[in-house]
């Protein structure tokens, strides 16, 4: 049995860009771990980091505050951050926010 | 956790997605999630046939608890305030015989690890079952998505 | 219907799963089931995270009821034990603004009719919420499979 | 607003064969449903009754009851009726209650 609250993420580096995908339901059972991986992920001084959300049917706003707080975090590093592949409840959810114009938001990774 | 709900067949289909979810989250396989969804299904379904006799009024409550000994699984207690019945009074069904009826009783048994009929001391039947993760005997992947993660402490 | 459970993290998938069927139940849409979902879940999320202050053992007690009038949709209130706070103590977000937090409460008055917050007579807070299938503004299809059958008299 | 507990089921003349198509879970608040127009299709006297199951991804043994009593009908007006494209859980019901010998089971609508 994996601990509790465990999600896989998984991590690809393509060129410059670090590309993470986040597998499943992002609540607050999962945020926490999304925050950290993310953390680590500029640590490491990617050019970009590309988060792929095409396996993340739902999200609710503990995993939009995590992005919203990795793109302050991003910009001050002059790190990029792009997400991809939104499902449309989770796209609605950054429409509802006023943040599709914030974000840099593509449907898939090149 | 515990849930409350009246004798209605129209509210099976979510109290099964909430066995589903709970059941993958402690580390059930995709099949392990179907056994356990299937054989809360026809606890309920005899409640609301035989114990209620149809009434959309009676009440019924699901409680539920994650087990770590002697292994990782759930208990799920169902409890109503029917008349009490006595399944000892319906033995295995024949297999071999082919007649509509008669088979929840049978897949109940079948699909658990153990299950109890009981009289409450407050009137009407408790029936708790017992599952585990390591009783389902196939290779098949868990689900995806990471949602094998523990759930321990769900009981309120 | 009604549930009770622990102010865990882990039990909010399961709590989605079994509003999604209720939802589509009622008749909601598929985008509507979304916007509910998201809806209590986002009461739910601040209970445990501020109510609870992320203590595991809080009482959370969910109560759904279908409505017909003045339309089609649900009622749910949620509530717990929590100490009490005054929703209007913090205003619309402003949404130009950029800031992690501060979304969960202006996506609940976002996605529903109505969402009140009225301190308990025995203590704690209750948060009720209305929504109606036709408050939905989309053309999108309704879930596929029959799925959109009524569940009049849900409440226990 | 569809009434409660309505579920869709489908017909199709092929041939002498009438093919019916559930559409979702086949339980309590169903097999009533599935029941009457297992009846209603019989009383049309097709040469066989196919039951295409690909969209009934759950079933239990309220619907496995009603499957079993339109079998004992059709043995007895000489009617053939067969199962078809069954999921894997819908399946491992049949395969439990030793029914899979019982009825003709086929993977797919010819
Ligand atoms: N909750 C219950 N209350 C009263 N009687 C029950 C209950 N569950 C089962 N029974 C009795 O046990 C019998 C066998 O049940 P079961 O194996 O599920 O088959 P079926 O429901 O198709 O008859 C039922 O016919 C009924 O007489
Ligand atoms: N159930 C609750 N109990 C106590 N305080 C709450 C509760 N819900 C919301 N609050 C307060 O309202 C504020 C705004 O909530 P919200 O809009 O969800 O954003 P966030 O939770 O990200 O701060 C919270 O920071 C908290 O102070």
């Amino acid at each position: 049995m994996t601990p509790a609250d465990t999600m896989t993420i998984t991590e690809e580096q393509r060129g410059s860009d670090l590309v993470l995908q986040p597998i499943g339901d992002v609540d607050l059972s999962r945020s926490p771990q999304m925050r950290a991986r993310l953390a680590a992920a500029l640590a490491k001084k990617p050019g970009r980091i590309m988060v792929d959300l095409s396996k993340v049917p739902y999200m609710d706003s503990s995993g939009v505050a995590t992005l919203v707080e990795a793109l302050q975090h991003c910009r001050k590093a002059g790190c990029g951050l792009v997400l991809t592949s939104l499902h449309p409840r989770v796209r609605s959810i950054f429409e509802i926010a006023k943040l599709t114009q914030v974000f840099e938001i593509v449907d898939q990774t090149d | 956790m515990q849930l409350c709900l009246l004798s209605q067949p129209r509210l099976l289909g979510s109290v099964r997605a909430l066995i589903e979810t709970l059941a993958a989250r402690i580390g059930f396989c995709q099949r392990g999630c179907g056994e356990l969804v299937l054989a809360v299904d026809e606890v309920l379904t005899n409640i609301i046939r035989h114990g209620y006799e149809g009434a959309e009024d009676g009440r019924i409550w699901i409680s539920f608890w994650s087990l770590q000994e002697p292994s990782v699984g759930i208990r799920v207690a169902i409890e109503d305030h029917q008349q009490v019945f006595d399944p000892s009074e319906f033995p295995e069904r024949d297999l071999e015989e082919v007649r509509p009826g008669g088979l929840g009783l049978s897949l109940l048994r079948t699909l658990t690890r153990s299950c109890r009929h009981e009289v409450r001391p407050e009137g009407g039947m408790r029936v708790v079952i017992e599952k585990f993760c390591e009783d389902v005997g196939d290779s098949e992947d868990p689900e995806s998505g990471g949602e094998s993660a523990g759930t321990e402490g769900m009981h309120p």
